[in-house]
């Protein structure tokens, strides 16, 4: 029977009843979020005497919006699920989150929701919510206080410190995050004096933001969703946003239904988004390449390219048709399996319905040439001259709620915040913007070389611990890892993830749930779990995909003893002994940094990529002015924030006095900068052997210098004659930062922003006019060439598409010929016949242990599968819902899962979703989590299967090629 | 002209021109699209009048069914055609016995009753026939109060008492197929070798037993006469018919789907009314049909004279047995 | 008076189970109960469609026609609405169905399967309108609060719609209009189709247009 | 996996609400003390103080207000 929300009875309603199992046993904290309130008042102190209360003693609580009375407040945060953003309205009563609504205002969700969307209330329930810390001693859990644990935490990592240096010490932050959180993480790592701190972006998008970024400036979407309903066909690859992105899908339904697109899907999987298609084109996995240089082939060939936007605005676009040359009709098809008319169709389509939009995701990044395929997708869209323009554009739906803002925000292994990298220059400059002595800075880190080389990426930390010291550049192996908001079950190669995590000598997890890393009885000592609140418990902003930024309020107070993410930093760095360097102009209440003060650091100190207009105080107009802006152009018509994209979305250039109104379109000529207009950035020099980069007459609106032009410095201003435009005490900031040589200040580098008003003053772009790159000389493949993955279902190919060679590269050696060669020459093929390759289920989320311990939406999806062709499953003798067994190529990998016979997957494939975990090899790991914490949802993890294979670019992991065989269990 | 038809005018010019265009833009809008999303020999939907079925993630499958149309022709058969069958079996019986009650009376013994007992069932028959008897008539009863109720007991007793009754009738119900199913098996079991078919059944048959003979002269039978023999397995195949389907529906889904489920109740629903109509019978009979026939299972005993007219064949057998057994009465088959 | 339907745009419908959670916050939906569910037809193959179910809330409900006691009523709204305080948990109402709407707590148990749940069209039911009582029987009443059913408020690409039938007929028009095509106002003729037959049933009849 | 495994936040085999158990024992009363017994037993529950009238359960709810526009709006996009 149903259980009224209000008048309570929770405890004996759907949930405690439900999870009675799990909660009985251990914590004795069958106690909800309303219980919780009641009787401790808030106070800490009131569990122990709530553990004493037997299940059915719980009682009413007196909150509810069917109580009369009892006043409802409305707060208004943004969903922690995908990159879409949906605005979440929640109806607070007495400290509890008793409803949700849509927020049918937002420009970009206008009420809708997914499944996660629409459930997101029962997170701050907390029902499997870590309580409060918890220590494994000796394999047991034991419960222990903040202090104790920040005080043995603390002391455990200094020691390592000084004997091992900081860069023993691995931090894993979160795409989960808010803009502040991943910011000030990344603060704290450089503090503790580490490059060594990365984020889910590594091992979702971190190639698009390379392949994009490396060839017309920025690493980011370049339209909207919203932007999508003007496109005049639409290609998705490698995307599968009906489950991803559910809420992107309207745009993408009211484009194919308005403009009557085209709506085409190449995947290897006939996957939701497919079913909506009106071309579907299955591919054999890992051929991305291979088929947009078969599109471009037709493009070329017919002369539908557009030349004068080459000819303006893009560089080396011949040495891409030298190659594109090469992938005539039956070369693709021989490659990638597809026919060549459809190819052509495809071609045609895209060319003759423009603008057209190229829509991607994690089915193009998460390959071992996942930056040479983004790429390919971008000189795609550069040859239609689809780049700049409302309906087309490189549409790239980013995964994690602000997995676009924890990137930009320099929580990653390369770069400081802003993408301004890890040379003296950007450490000069943010030693600025922090207010803190260059050389106390350089101090903190074992070298000034360490300091300004590229840390250990997330996808291989354990290959850091378990390698041989000497194949580590580093002075030691990592010996410990801070782990916030970020699963266990994320990456590939899990059998030797264990291991990894085995030898670590300290493991800190702060998160709402234990995730997969507590479930492991590997470790029996050294793990603490830190009880981290979800975004709904605190404030801050967000950057959803499009780049627009949203500011999420408070919805509750943290519940139960958990912290937001800012207060457990600033409890680190307390310990740490740097927490008044840290936070020096940051206020910090009681021991919570204000996060409105991180965000105004941010805007004086992320120049580079334009996070300098979004104030706290902008962004809350925003939230609050809604209704103001056009549900497509996503600009405001009326109200105090007329004249702004929603959300300011980046760059967002100059003080946020200047009001510019952030750009709805990336690259966007049409447009006066102050007005959201751009081009692309003069990032890589002015020429390259003799050719000018500069774009060539093509200028955005106004611009009084109407041809190419470099990136804004001081000099530029001089030469200019427009430095007079400077103020006196802009002079005065340049002059102090350039010292004697004030020439060099670049727009970059201004604290006081001068240079970016003067430039925009003259309808100029700050970050130049330059040519987008075909050609990116500093990748390993300047122009993108098909490469067959490592575990390659056609050894055949193999020679004549070798992967690169062997290298090293982010301080660890990196295999992929010789493996693949040797690969190829063994029998291996014989004994995994089928290619694996994994996804996404729109029921849950990343790792899954949030959305799998949330009952409304666990019902939906009990079991892990792997999805097969019912020609194969008839061939191996496996019934739809049998059994079976997966086997991986490498360490005997293997997982039991539930066979799902269906044609959605091609013959010869197998398809796991990779949200899963809490069982290994068979066996349930259930009794490992702390009681009362264990997903509702377990299963095996796609990830225990998946093998060897990385980018070289950014050691991006391959998860969506590789073998396995299947038997029935 | 007149400027009232002068408007009139306009507004037909109007209209005119409205109806001529509505086809020109209802075509324009209708244009082919570049690619129809889906022909509508792909899209299942354009021809919903047959049961779907698709797939569902959670994991009760039988909501996978989209729909099912059939489900309206069984609320037809729940709400209008049960009614009318049960009803008419039942009181169709009803009249028929009353009208026969009026032709023919009771069936007395026609050399009036002799003084003299003759066992006929012994305890553990009667057993056996009363757990089945009153375990069929509380299930009878309730089972047409659920079937009933609603138009018949809700404008007497309004909603809330008659939801306490078909509840109390669904319990009951359920719980009385226990001791029904029981002796239903005992009753097999310890009366089948005397019900098995043999030719005397067949003169009985054409003479109706003798029913309109009011003389009172009865063809020959053994333990049972053809009629109780027809009850027997009127009884066996039905009972167990109830029995099967009536535990099939209390554990619903356990072997079947939605389909199954509504055929099961029809087939409930119809053979027990049949039932109905054929134990009404039964009663009639075995009470004030006939004379002396209520002994048999009330007491145990019949009259002599009773037991010579109806079942001749047995009482003499009966006889042989008693002098065999040096006149002790021999209980047949008795289970003492 | 305005007639409530609910219309899934198979067009639209992207399987995404907003609606379904939607339903489990809103009502909070014990484990194991779904009001609103997705079946998805020719799954993995092209013309794959997903419909989102609940009740229909019909014209002529096939689960009042057999309901023993009566529990049923009919608001004006045209909602179809029962009452747990009678029902007696026979499964009669999911035999009938057409839709399987009707939800049972426990589906095998010996004898009653506990009171019957469906989809309310966030009207609740007989106790006083956003009562306790009501919400602990029924869930929220969105209705009489001037808001619509939050499946249909939240669905992420407004494939499924709830309110005055006719609105939503205008709306479905305007959208096969401008695609070319028809296809997937799935269920309507199923649950709306016998409005002329005139088998008014119980107190409430008045208010079922009809389409 | 294993389906048993899964904790089956099963719904009320372990725990019914009162209603329920009140209508079972209002179910069995009847047997004992009869239908006017049970009828009163109903009138006088707790539960049926908040039941609406016959009229005000049937009455329309709907409002064609601000908000249902915009739902509407929202759908003609």
């Amino acid at each position: 029977m149903l259980v009224k929300r209000s008048t309570g009875k929770p405890a004996r309603g759907s949930l405690a009843r439900s999870l009675a199992s799990g909660l009985a046993a251990g914590l004795g904290a069958t106690v909800d979020r309303r219980g919780f309130l009641k009787s401790s008042g808030l106070a800490a102190g009131g569990m122990a005497a709530l553990s004493a209360l037997p299940a059915t003693m719980i009682r009413k609580a007196e909150a509810g919006p069917m109580v009369p009375n009892v006043e409802v407040v409305t707060r208004k945060n943004v969903c922690t699920h995908c990159s879409v953003g949906c605005t979440v309205i929640a109806e607070v009563q007495n400290g509890v989150w008793t409803g949700q609504e849509p927020g049918w205002e937002s420009p970009i969700s206008q009420g809708a929701h997914c499944a996660k969307g629409a459930s997101v209330r029962e997170l701050t329930k907390g029902e499997r919510r870590l309580k409060y810390p918890l220590k494994l001693v000796d394999g047991q859990w034991q419960r222990i206080s903040w202090d104790q644990a920040v005080e043995e935490i603390g002391n455990q990592l200094l020691d390592i410190r000084k004997q091992s240096g900081p860069d023993a010490v691995f931090w894993l932050g979160s795409a989960k995050f808010t803009n502040e959180a991943s910011y000030l993480f990344r603060k704290l790592a450089a503090f503790w004096g580490t490059n060594n701190v990365d984020h889910q972006a590594r091992i979702c998008h971190s190639t698009t933001v390379a392949g994009v970024a490396n060839t017309w400036g920025y690493g980011a979407m370049t339209n909207s969703y919203n932007d999508i309903q003007n496109a005049k066909a639409l290609l998705f690859i490698g995307g599968n946003p009906a489950e991803a992105h559910p809420v992107s899908m309207p745009h993408a339904l009211r484009g194919k239904e308005r403009n009557r697109a085209p709506y085409i899907v190449i995947d290897p999987r006939f996957t939701r988004t497919a079913a909506h298609a009106t071309e579907y084109v299955r591919i054999r996995p890992g051929t991305d390449i291979p088929m947009t240089w078969g599109i471009l082939w037709h493009i070329f060939e017919n002369g539908w390219e557009d030349k004068e936007f080459i000819r303006q605005r893009v560089y080396g676009m011949d040495e891409v048709r030298a190659e594109v040359k090469k992938w005539d009709p039956a070369t693709v098809e021989r490659v990638t399996g597809v026919p060549g008319e459809q190819v052509k169709r495809v071609a045609e389509l895209i060319s003759k319905n423009r603008p057209s939009t190229v829509i991607w995701c994690m089915g193009i990044t998460q390959k071992t040439t996942g930056t040479a395929n983004v790429r390919a997708l971008s000189i795609l869209q550069l040859a239609l001259g689809n780049i700049g323009v409302a309906g087309g554009g490189a549409n790239i739906y980013r995964g994690h709620c602000n997995v676009q803002g924890a990137t930009d925000l320099g929580l990653d292994v390369s770069t400081l915040p802003s993408y301004y990298g890890l040379a003296e220059g950007a450490w000069k400059h943010f030693c600025r913007a922090w207010d803190v002595d260059y050389d106390w800075m350089k101090a903190r880190f074992t070298s000034k070389e360490l300091m300004e080389a590229k840390g250990i990426p997330t996808t291989r930390w354990f290959d850091a611990v378990t390698y041989k010291p000497e194949d580590i550049e580093q002075p030691s192996p990592l010996k410990a890892m801070f782990v916030m908001g970020h699963g266990g079950n994320t990456v590939t190669r899990m059998p030797e993830m264990l291991k990894g995590l085995e030898k670590l000598s300290l493991l800190v997890v702060a998160d709402p749930h234990p995730t997969t890393f507590a479930s492991f009885k590997q470790r029996r000592n050294g793990t603490y779990l830190l009880p981290a609140c979800t975004s709904f418990e605190t404030d801050g902003s967000r950057t959803c995909s499009n780049r627009s930024l949203q500011w999420g309020e408070k919805v509750v107070e943290p519940i139960f003893e958990s912290k937001d993410d800012y207060t457990i930093m600033y409890l680190m760095a307390k310990k740490f002994g740097f927490a008044d360097e840290m936070f020096k102009h940051i206020s910090v209440e009681n021991t919570r940094p204000v996060p409105e003060d991180i965000l105004r650091e941010i805007n004086r100190s992320c120049i580079s990529t334009g996070y300098t207009g979004q104030s706290p105080e902008r962004l809350k107009m925003h939230m609050k002015q809604q209704a103001d802006f056009d549900k497509i152009t996503m600009r405001a018509s009326d109200g105090p924030c007329k004249g702004d994209y929603y959300g300011l979305p980046w760059p967002s250039w100059g003080h946020p006095e200047l009001r510019h109104p952030g750009c709805g379109i990336l690259y966007d000529t049409s447009k006066h900068v102050m007005d959201g207009g751009g081009v692309f950035r003069a990032r890589f020099g002015v020429e390259r052997n003799g050719v000018s980069l500069l774009a060539d007459g093509s200028y955005s609106q106004g611009s009084e210098i109407q041809d190419g032009y470099p990136e804004f410095t001081m000099a530029m201003l001089k030469k200019l004659g427009w430095d007079k435009d400077l103020t006196p005490e802009e002079a005065r900031v340049i002059q102090a930062i350039g010292g004697d040589k004030p020439d060099e200040v670049s727009w970059q580098t201004d604290l006081s922003m001068g240079i970016i008003r003067v430039a925009m003053k003259h309808g100029c772009v700050p970050h130049g006019n330059a040519k987008a790159r075909c050609v990116a000389w500093n990748l390993p493949d300047p122009v993108p060439v098909h490469r067959e993955p490592i575990y390659s279902p056609r050894p055949e190919l193999v020679k004549e598409y070798p992967a690169i060679p062997d290298r090293r590269d982010f301080r660890l050696p990196q295999l992929a010929r010789s493996l693949q060669s040797k690969i190829a020459e063994s029998d291996l093929r014989q004994r995994f016949p089928f290619i694996l390759t994994s996804g996404r289920l729109v029921e849950y989320e990343g790792g899954g242990e949030e959305t799998r311990s949330n009952p409304w939406l666990a019902e939906l999806q009990q079991t892990m599968f792997a999805e097969i062709n019912p020609k194969d499953a008839e061939r191996l003798g496996i019934r739809n819902g049998a059994m079976v067994w997966v086997y991986g190529p490498e360490n005997d990998a293997k997982a039991k899962v539930m066979a799902q016979v269906t044609e959605r997957i091609g013959v010869g494939t197998v398809f796991m979703p990779f949200h899963f975990s809490g069982y290994w090899q068979g066996e349930s790991l259930r009794g490992n989590y702390p009681p009362g914490t264990d997903p509702i949802v377990l299963g095996e993890a796609a990830n225990s299967v998946t093998t060897y294979g990385y980018d070289p670019v950014t050691f991006m992991q391959e998860t969506k090629v590789t073998l396995c065989r299947v038997e029935p269990a | 002209m007149t400027r009232h038809h002068r408007h009139l005018l306009i507004h037909l010019l109007v209209l005119a021109v409205l109806v001529l265009a509505a086809p020109a833009v209802r075509a324009q809008l209708y244009q082919n699209p570049v690619n129809p999303p889906a022909t509508k020999e792909q899209v299942p939907l354009y021809q919903p009048q047959e049961k779907l079925v698709g797939t569902v993630s959670i994991p009760d499958e039988k909501l996978s069914v989209l729909v099912q149309p059939e489900g309206r022709e069984w609320r037809e058969f729940r709400s209008y055609w049960l009614r009318v069958v049960a009803g008419t079996l039942a009181l169709g019986m009803l009249a028929a016995l009353t009208l026969f009650y009026l032709f023919r009376g009771t069936i007395r013994i026609s050399k009036g009753r002799s003084g003299r007992w003759v066992p006929r069932f012994g305890g553990f028959d009667r057993f056996a026939h009363w757990t089945t008897a009153v375990s069929f008539l509380i299930m009878a009863i309730t089972g047409l109060i659920i079937t009933f109720g609603r138009p018949l007991l809700i404008p007497l007793i309004g909603h809330e008492a008659f939801t306490s009754t078909a509840y109390a009738s669904t319990f009951l119900h359920n719980f009385f197929a226990i001791p029904f199913t029981l002796g239903l098996i005992l009753i097999f079991v310890i009366w089948i070798r005397d019900n098995l078919p043999e030719k005397a059944d067949l003169v009985w048959l054409r003479t109706l037993g003798g029913v309109l003979n009011k003389a009172g002269e009865h063809p020959e039978a053994g333990r049972f006469n053809a009629g109780q023999k027809l009850i027997f397995w009127a009884v066996v195949f039905g009972g167990f018919a109830l029995a099967v389907s009536g535990v099939l529906l209390m554990l619903p889904f356990s072997v079947t789907g939605i389909g199954g489920m509504q055929i099961l109740h029809v087939l409930h629903g119809l053979i027990a009314s049949l039932m109905i109509a054929v134990i009404i019978a039964h009663i009639y009979i075995g009470t004030i049909g006939m004379e002396g026939a209520f002994d048999a299972m009330g007491r145990g005993v019949v009259d002599e004279n009773w037991a010579k007219e109806h079942h001749s064949r047995w009482y003499e057998e009966q006889i042989l047995a008693m002098r065999a057994n040096d006149g002790r009465p021999v209980h047949h088959r008795a289970a003492e | 008076m305005a007639r409530m339907k609910f219309l899934c745009d198979a067009e639209r419908c992207i399987e995404c189970n907003a609606c379904v959670t939607a339903c489990k916050n809103e009502h909070e939906i014990p484990w194991g109960m779904n009001r609103r569910r997705l079946i998805t037809l020719k799954d993995g193959v092209p013309g794959e469609r997903s419909i989102s179910m609940a009740c229909m809330h019909c014209n002529d409900p096939p689960c009042a026609g057999v309901c023993p006691v009566d529990c049923f009523y009919q608001t004006a709204d045209g909602v179809v609405l029962h009452n747990k305080d009678l029902c007696i948990g026979c499964g009669y109402c999911f035999y009938a169905c057409p839709f399987g709407a009707p939800q049972y707590p426990q589906t095998t148990n010996f004898g009653s399967r506990g009171k019957m749940d469906k989809c309310t069209f966030c009207t609740g039911g007989p106790e006083v309108d956003n009562s306790p009582e009501e919400y602990q029987k029924y869930g929220s009443n969105r209705l009489a609060e001037g808001k619509l059913p939050l499946c249909a408020e939240m669905c992420s690409t407004r494939a499924l719609m709830a309110g005055d039938g006719d609105v939503l007929a205008d709306i479905y028009q305007e959208r096969s209009l401008r695609r070319g095509y028809g296809s997937g106002a799935y269920g309507w003729s199923t649950a709306y189709g016998n409005a002329d037959k005139g088998r008014a049933f119980g107190p409430g009849a008045s208010g079922t247009k009809g389409s | 996996m294993r389906r048993d495994d899964t904790p089956k936040p099963n719904t009320s085999k372990t725990e019914k609400p009162g209603i329920e158990r009140r209508n079972l024992l209002k179910g069995l009363g009847i047997g004992a003390a009869g239908v006017a017994a049970a009828t009163l037993a109903n009138t006088t529950a707790p539960a049926e103080a908040a039941t609406e009238s016959r009229q005000d359960q049937l009455k329309s709810r709907y409002q064609d207000n601000a908000h249902v526009e915009r739902f509407y709006a929202l759908n003609r996009l």
